[in-house]
């Protein structure tokens, strides 16, 4: 069967089609409730390529794939997706062994560097007297640190974003750089493999682990990317644009997942 | 003579009672669901003052509600919003940036390291991530430290005992066997760490009702009970009620209009009418009107 | 109300209504399955003194004043008295707060020295050439640890157990002996309190923790006792008589605990 | 076309054939209760060696039979016996005594500290129960160190992994969600702590009847299904029926004529009726007769 790609979608859409491609099926994944497309991604994924994912949503665990549609949640607190529940999950069991929650993760942040190294704690130079106190950590630093993998998703693409230096540094990429940056540490699981923003996808190289540009989403420049970015990104000679959603993702999305619409807005 | 065993339940005036000045408390739940808010409001009330409050894992507008107030001296948790209503709690994050509270830095898995040491009355529980983070040097209580067994560099993350845990549960029976509809959240760990736990619940049920299903007695042994029906508004019940958008979105405007704009009448306004003024929970649930409580039951 | 003393009773029964005296009202107390006599100690104490005792039985814990009778139990995983729970433990919980299980605890022994320390790993010089195996601490060592008292139990009383010193030590009782005996190895709760054997109870001066004798059962004489117990037990002037159990204890034990009359035997 | 789940469920022998010399396992249960027999028969059969068992926190009768038959090096757990049936587990004790099986001695707390420490991916984690005591001298691998907080000794307790954990549980769907009927006991902790989790069950309900209770699944996730009714006896099974008394006094008699007076025989009949002479574990149940088996039921 050859792909047929849609050609009306929205970024939102093409994100979500590209977070779909990165789960595993039979693999336990974290659904999280605040970040609408990386759901609409791992949903669709579940939906289309694998059936045997265990779905961790509102602290059930559930499989949806005899579900027509999606009801969608807005937190993660919402009992009422807890109606597909096949298990409950206490919240502080997560912790005796964060790997029964999820084999990979989405992480957000305040602040992104070269090396995959993020921050949701705050900006500023004093931790006393912060600039803007972020939210915290939540989970992400331990989620991050045991899955096999995770996926910096942020929802713009900016010079306050992508910096030099986190101000603080909460969630660990690959540390300083280099392929051992992580297990210089003692830090387990192969780390971010993706950032994902409204512009771009970007990597890591495998020798420096620093942050390179894998692909440009449709109408978005080289240089639009490199000029929203605060630290120097490794741009390849030539930079592809992120592989479009099929047709049938894109029903598949509006038709079941997303049926309010909220990754056409 | 049958002996017989002794109710538990008291009300959340003698609950709030509990709490005095600069007490570590825990408050349960998860950001927008099952706070006992029958009880936070009545320690604003009581004007309680330097609490260190040991919020859920993850901590929701209550905890704003309480720095907002004046009560808070110290917050320990991992995550301070209310998710789509606000990503970051307006109250906490100006009273962060100015130093006006302690905020004890971690994740989630560093706050349940804390509940447990404090459960197993261990000084410590080692956690390994965090290493090579900011959190050691934010938050100077976490030690690096050498494992004995492979020379690796651990985190020591020391035990915090809540003097008391407040929490928020569907039932319970008179004797202090509680049961949560849902998960409960991380609400078993802070009962496992603190010296007492207060149990608001929306129903007293009969102790036969409990022992139709034990498995769902997620607490067995609170030490005491406080009946208050609607008492997690404006946020959520599992199985009860959804949480009250339109109130946690006044709560939200007058919070910012302090965090944004300078200006603390709204919140101050907020406070008055569904805190100062009404004397009990049952006044505030009047204040609320039960035309919009029931329209929260839908599912 | 006087007390109304039986004067027929077994020295089994004499031991229970001992232990039902060390229970206190509203305290947590585990209930063993196969030490009979504690067993019916605790449960007597809960039927007419403490009713809001919580009883961990079988890993569920319940109440039991409105039960006409109680059933027999030999195992601690029989399943029937489950019949009766308020609320199931997963064995592992008790790890997490072992005083959410127990506020005090009956811990039995091999060897037992004077000053409490108590041994249920093995006889023998050489651990790995034991000339008798024990079954193990089970949980005794950390129970013993945590709870706020405990009590040693033996169901015999000779020189092979009261041991001058124990080949291995499974539970602390007073350590090197004194006052702060516990307190200097960092342990807390209040230790051991009585040791009760078929001949005798015990306790420890306060001073020295060392053991000492409170108290002989009926038609058993001081020096019994000394000449069973291989170490130099502290003997007051003078020795008084165990205090029986008053006939409602008596009746109570027959009619609702011990109705399979295993304290008689 | 809507894609289908797998099914997990395999049978006895493919769960056994997993089991290779010298591997770390987990049996679950507790004492007289909930071990996965068909499966631990099995390995018996097919002579695996050198195991090394991590037994439930107090193990049982089932681990006698292991050491027994010559399946064990070393043995993980805090007691090992049968209650009242026998104190001390016979072929235990004699092989410890002459030191043709490792113990690696713990009491309950420290042995869920070494699950916990492989579940949280620790290299340890503290106890504090066992400062003062013989334990440190006598299992080596307990390290006492000074605690980074305040300076107290602790016992450092190293992780164990078991890298496959064998469990018994009442039902589980084809996709791996078991429930357990009762507590449980500590078959939790091992499934935490373990690479890989087979369960073996009495039956296998639909998924929509797991969907029914879903605080009732105690394990989410497991990676192999193996049903087996009867699956727990001659121990007993929560629900189901209670231990064969008379079968488990049969045991102890041979295992006690080898234990006490040096005579292997009636343990070898033991084996070679019940373990070698059945092919399978429905062989083995005609051996001990449906008469026997329903007879057990009574509760």
């Amino acid at each position: 069967m050859t792909k047929e790609y849609a050609t009306d979608f929205t970024t939102k859409e093409l994100i979500a089609s590209f977070i779909a491609h990165q789960v595993r099926d039979g693999e336990r994944v974290a659904v999280g409730a605040g970040l609408h497309v990386p759901r609409a991604g791992i949903l669709l994924a579940h939906l289309l390529y694998c059936p045997n994912v265990r779905l961790y949503v509102v602290m059930t665990f559930t499989n949806l794939i005899k579900e027509p549609k999606m009801e969608p949640f807005y937190t993660v607190t919402d009992f009422r997706p807890a109606k597909w529940a096949e298990a409950y999950v206490f919240h502080d069991d997560f912790q005796e062994n964060p790997r029964l929650v999820s084999d990979m993760f989405v992480v957000g942040a305040l602040q992104i560097d070269k090396y995959g190294n993020s921050n949701l704690i705050g900006v500023g130079k004093d931790y006393k007297r912060l600039d803007f106190r972020g939210p915290g950590a939540v989970g992400t630093l331990s989620m991050a640190h045991y899955v096999d993998r995770y996926y910096l998703y942020v929802q713009s693409h900016d010079r306050r974003i992508f910096v030099e230096q986190c101000d603080f540094i909460s969630t660990i990429g690959w540390g300083e750089g280099g392929a051992d940056g992580r297990r210089k540490l003692g830090i387990p699981g192969n780390g971010p493999i993706y950032c994902i923003t409204p512009l771009c996808i970007m990597d890591f190289e495998p020798t420096s682990k620093r942050m390179r540009l894998k692909s440009v989403h449709p109408g978005v420049t080289v240089d639009q990317v490199v000029e929203n970015t605060g630290f120097e990104l490794i741009v390849p000679e030539s930079v592809p644009e992120t592989e479009p959603p099929t047709i049938h993702e894109i029903r598949t999305l509006r038709e079941r997942i997303d049926v309010e619409g909220m990754l056409r807005r | 003579m049958i002996p017989e065993r002794k109710s538990l339940i008291i009300d959340e005036r003698q609950a709030a009672a509990m709490i005095r000045d600069g007490m570590t408390i825990a408050i349960g739940g998860f950001i927008n669901s099952s706070h006992p808010m029958a009880i936070v409001r009545q320690i604003i009330r009581r004007g309680v003052k330097d609490l260190t409050v040991v919020g859920p894992a993850s901590g929701g507008l209550d905890l704003d509600l309480l720095i907002g107030a004046g009560c808070v001296k110290k917050l320990v948790t991992a995550y301070m919003g209310g998710e789509h209503y606000c990503p970051i709690a307006p109250l906490f994050r100006v009273a962060a940036e100015r130093g006006e509270i302690d905020v004890w830095e971690c994740d989630e898995g560093m706050f349940y390291c804390a509940l447990r040491a404090a459960a197993q009355g261990l000084p410590f529980t080692p956690w390994k991530a965090g290493i090579g983070t900011s959190f050691p040097q934010v938050n100077p209580d976490l030690k690096v430290f050498t494992d004995p067994i492979n020379g690796e560099p651990l985190l020591a993350v020391p035990a915090i005992k809540p003097e008391i845990a407040l929490i928020y549960a569907a039932h319970a029976d008179p004797y202090g066997n509680v049961q949560h509809i849902g998960t409960g959240f991380g609400d078993r760990a802070m009962w496992r760490a603190a010296g007492k736990t207060i149990v608001q619940v929306e129903k007293i049920i009969p102790n036969e009702e409990v022992r139709k299903n034990p498995l769902a007695t997620s607490i067995y042994g609170a030490d005491a009970i406080v009946r208050a029906p609607y008492g997690s508004h404006p946020f959520a019940a599992p199985g009860y009620y959804i949480e009250d958008e339109e109130h946690i979105r006044e709560y939200v405007a007058a919070a910012n209009a302090y965090a944004k704009k300078g200006d603390r009448r709204p919140f101050e306004a907020y406070l008055h009418k569904y805190i100062m003024e009404p004397e009990t929970h049952a006044d505030y649930l009047e204040v609320i009107g039960i035309k919009r409580l029931i329209s929260l039951h839908e599912y």
